[in-house]
């Protein structure tokens, strides 16, 4: 019989997981991170500033909608966000599971709560759009119901890892539920969507697919680039921190903070 | 050992696990009664909160029902690892060698036998309470009995992941109801198909596809949600 | 193979055997065509008796809604194409409910053949465009939405 | 039959304890020493595959372990002989009858009684009873001599050395003046890994 001897025979590297050991060295992922944050801030406020402007100001007023479809540049957007910090943060959770990577770990515990945060976005702009267009803040829409279950399973993710003591077992159990959440989550989003249809005969319809004019389209495209430099600016310093509060007492973090005040 | 020897020692840890369950859970009637006396509490406060109007109760019936179900579950989900967990029986089950998916999958049908088959049992009377449509009972029953399961199943996920928590109990139902709404969506749609004259066979059908993901998913993911719990 | 790594193939073949089972099964019955409502074209072809409920699906046809004076009660056509079903309701309709767009009904049919309907659900269309276009596709007759600004 | 090189466990990024190493073999008892708090039972509960190791290497090759640990293991609800019935078909071993280990371990008395109602030291007794159902090579046992008046004392003292010269091994650990008399026994000394 043979229990638990896992580290026994060491695994073949291939250059990604080399790539990821390498990451797994606090000292480096510090340093060298370090060096990226400032670009990305830099980069999210230029393109924020730009496409605001070109969305807010510049673009047409909608035919059916008028002014209030502008809500758009950051319902969108953050709509976006709110899904792929999600796919981030469950293939980060993989990776840390499987490898036991503490820095992967941190990572996708810090995407929780932006994720978390795109996703509160989305609902409220969602429900200020939804006043004007719908006349209601809130309709059990579709794509509102399967928005409000991805922020329960945020806060989930979130309220499990703040509940634990240990924080490696605590991220361990918080990444194992975002994989069981990346399992569901698709089938939540089509029982949602097709639950919806039942009310609401949206499969029928005079016109064609959705559509959207290019003048509206481009500050869209630019919101969207925007917000994905602000999730890798937020989550790297985010992680930094992180990993300076978990390392206090290790030999590289006294040498980085004498390097700070000296 | 041979391959065939090491099956039936499975087999035999597995039911002699399911014997066990049953045999605590009937050591302690009330625990046992107590998620079923839950439900029918529910279950009657919709029609006093709502008032008696047959025709409303009947358009609800199938919502309401699944929901008290939902509840019930949690409430009972907590007994189904807490006790090994905290008298060390599940640090034996681990060094048992045995696989731990396998102990989790008996400690689910156990469960399940304890805690969905009486909801599945009860929901004629609960049925007849919400005035629900004679034509659609069957289809109730047979959406709780293929959908209670699945309640147990991604419940153990869950509570393998609190079960280290003082507090777990709470924390809990914010884990798992997100992750049963599409069974909650699914079964009602199907009961309110049949009342309405639909065909309701595609949901069955979703339901059953939902079983058998969950059958063959839930029990590995609650086993490492365990195995995290006990470091 | 060592004890350990078998087991972890069985598992393996036993995930695949039952998530391909499953997706089996939910292919079929989404094949099924999940039918949420009854169209007045399946209507025609297969009756359903008077005070048996249901649920009537199309669109509103263009100039058919007409309300009863003071009273709730509304009058409307639900057509598919080919067929189409008067629908009597009494009650708010929905702030959405317009001409030319989806409905779906919950009732049953009275004896004359018309629908009492108890529940009007509808539908707000997803498309964004300047008003420019939209006055094009309007007159290509493509849009059929009764004026424009917010619903 | 284990050996451990290098094993590291880490709680709250700190080592809980000095890196472990050590070779044990079929007769030999390693017995654990070390003061409160060095970590004597998450070394134990490492060796027993319930926690990870941080690093280090664990290579077991025994036909089965048992553990005896704080946590005894025994369902309050069922009885002294339904713990072991239990036990016994779940491990799916078919030596000694039940009835004979619970008269070993002294608890013929009390053998249909449910758990709740034993002693803390019958207790412990009905876990060493289920030490003997599992017929496994290697045990573990944390702090077995705990709440045992001497006669228990000396019961684990006989278990134990009828295991060792029936060629099993042993890792025990105690903080405890009382030590077990057997030839092949090798001391660790446990150091926690956060004075260092």
């Amino acid at each position: 019989m043979n229990v638990e001897t896992a580290k026994t025979n060491k695994p073949r590297k291939n250059a990604f997981v080399m790539f990821i050991h390498k990451m797994g060295s606090p000292p480096w992922f510090y340093n060298f991170t370090g060096k990226f944050i400032p670009w990305f801030w830099a980069i999210f406020i230029v393109l924020t500033v730009w496409g605001l402007y070109l969305g807010l100001v510049k673009a047409p007023a909608d035919y059916l909608q008028g002014e209030s479809f502008r809500i758009l540049y950051i319902h969108v957007p953050a709509a976006w966000m709110s899904l792929l910090i999600y796919i981030s943060m469950a293939i980060m959770a993989f990776i840390a599971l499987v490898w036991r990577i503490r820095i992967v770990e941190i990572l996708a515990m810090t995407s929780a709560p932006i994720g978390a945060a795109f996703t509160i976005v989305t609902l409220a702009a969602g429900s200020l759009w939804g006043r004007p267009t719908w006349g209601t803040y809130w309709v059990w829409d579709a794509r509102l119901t399967s928005e409000l279950v991805l922020l329960f399973i945020y806060l989930g993710i979130i309220g499990l890892y703040n509940a634990i003591d240990e924080p490696r077992k605590a991220a361990r159990a918080a990444c194992l539920l975002a994989l069981v959440g990346a399992v569901n989550l698709p089938i939540i989003h089509y029982s949602v969507k097709w639950w919806n249809t039942l009310h609401q005969g949206s499969s029928i319809s005079l016109m064609g697919g959705s559509s959207i004019d290019t003048s509206m389209l481009w500050p869209l495209l630019i919101m969207a680039v925007a917000t994905k430099f602000y999730y890798g600016a937020n989550l790297l310093t985010r992680a930094r921190v992180k990993l300076l509060e978990q390392d206090i007492r290790k030999a590289w973090v006294r040498e980085v903070l004498k390097e700070k005040n000296g | 050992m041979s391959g065939q020897a090491v099956n039936a020692s499975l087999s035999r840890a597995f039911f002699a696990l399911v014997r066990r369950d049953i045999l605590l859970a009937f050591r302690r009637r009330t625990e046992l009664l107590f998620p079923v006396i839950f439900l029918m509490v529910v279950v009657s406060l919709f029609p006093l909160g709502i008032g008696p109007g047959p025709q409303l109760l009947a358009r609800i019936a199938p919502g309401v029902i699944w929901i008290a179900a939902l509840l019930a579950t949690v409430i009972s989900l907590d007994a189904l690892f807490r006790s090994d967990f905290e008298d060390g029986t599940l640090e034996q089950f681990v060094i048992s060698g045995h696989p731990l998916t396998l102990i989790a999958l008996a400690k689910i049908l156990s469960h399940w036998l304890v805690a969905g088959l009486p909801i599945v049992l009860l929901s004629p009377l609960l049925a007849l309470w919400m005035n629900l449509p004679g034509e659609s009972l069957g289809v109730m029953i047979l959406t709780l009995a293929i959908g209670t399961p699945i309640l147990s199943l991604i419940g153990s996920i869950g509570v393998g992941l609190t079960i280290s928590l003082k507090r777990g109990g709470q924390l809990l139902s914010l884990l798992v109801f997100p992750l049963y709404v599409p069974i909650l969506i699914i079964a009602t749609a199907a009961v309110m198909a049949a009342s309405d004259s639909l065909p309701y066979t595609q949901f069955l059908g979703l339901l059953t596809a939902g079983l058998i993901t969950s059958v063959t998913l839930a029990p590995f993911a609650a086993a490492a949600a365990l195995k995290i719990s006990l470091s | 193979m060592t004890p350990t790594r078998k087991r972890r193939l069985i598992a393996v073949l036993l995930i695949l055997a039952g998530v391909g089972v499953a997706s089996t099964i939910a292919f079929y019955s989404l094949q099924e065509n999940l039918l949420y409502f009854q169209s007045p074209s399946e209507l025609a072809q297969q009756p359903i008796p008077p005070g048996r409920q249901f649920r009537l699906g199309g669109l509103v046809k263009p100039g058919s809604v007409e309300r009863q004076g003071q009273s709730l009660t509304t009058h409307f056509v639900v057509t598919d194409g080919p067929e189409e079903v008067t629908v009597e309701y009494v009650g708010t309709l929905p702030d959405l409910f317009r001409e030319g767009q989806g409905v779906i009904a919950r009732g049953a049919l009275d004896d004359s053949g018309r629908f009492a309907a108890t529940e009007v659900l509808a539908k707000h269309d997803e498309n964004y465009m300047p008003p420019e276009v939209a006055d094009a596709l309007e007159e290509s007759g493509h849009l059929m939405t009764e004026g424009k600004g917010g619903g | 039959m284990l050996s451990a090189s290098q094993i590291v466990f880490e709680r709250y990024f700190e080592p809980v304890f000095e890196p472990v190493n050590f070779d044990l073999k079929s007769g030999e008892l390693l017995l654990v020493t070390g003061a409160n708090g060095c970590g004597k039972t998450t070394l134990i509960r490492v060796l027993a595959g319930i926690l990870h190791p941080t690093s280090g290497q664990l290579d077991l090759k025994a036909a089965g372990m048992a553990y005896v640990g704080h946590y005894l293991g025994i369902k309050d609800d069922l009885s002294v002989v339904e713990n072991l019935r239990f036990m016994r078909d779940f491990l799916g071993t078919s030596g000694t009858s039940c009835e004979q280990l619970i008269s070993q371990v002294g608890l013929t008395r009390v053998a249909e009684q449910q758990a709740r109602t034993l002693s803390a030291g019958q207790r412990k007794r009905c876990a060493l009873a289920r030490l003997l159902v599992s017929e496994a090579q290697l045990w573990l046992l944390d702090e077995p001599y705990s709440n045992l008046d001497q006669e228990g004392v000396e019961l684990v003292d006989i278990l134990l050395n009828r295991h060792l010269d029936a060629g099993g091994a042993c890792v025990l650990a105690t903080h405890g003046a009382h030590r077990p008399q057997w030839a092949g026994t090798t001391d660790y000394h446990l150091v926690s890994g956060a004075a260092a």
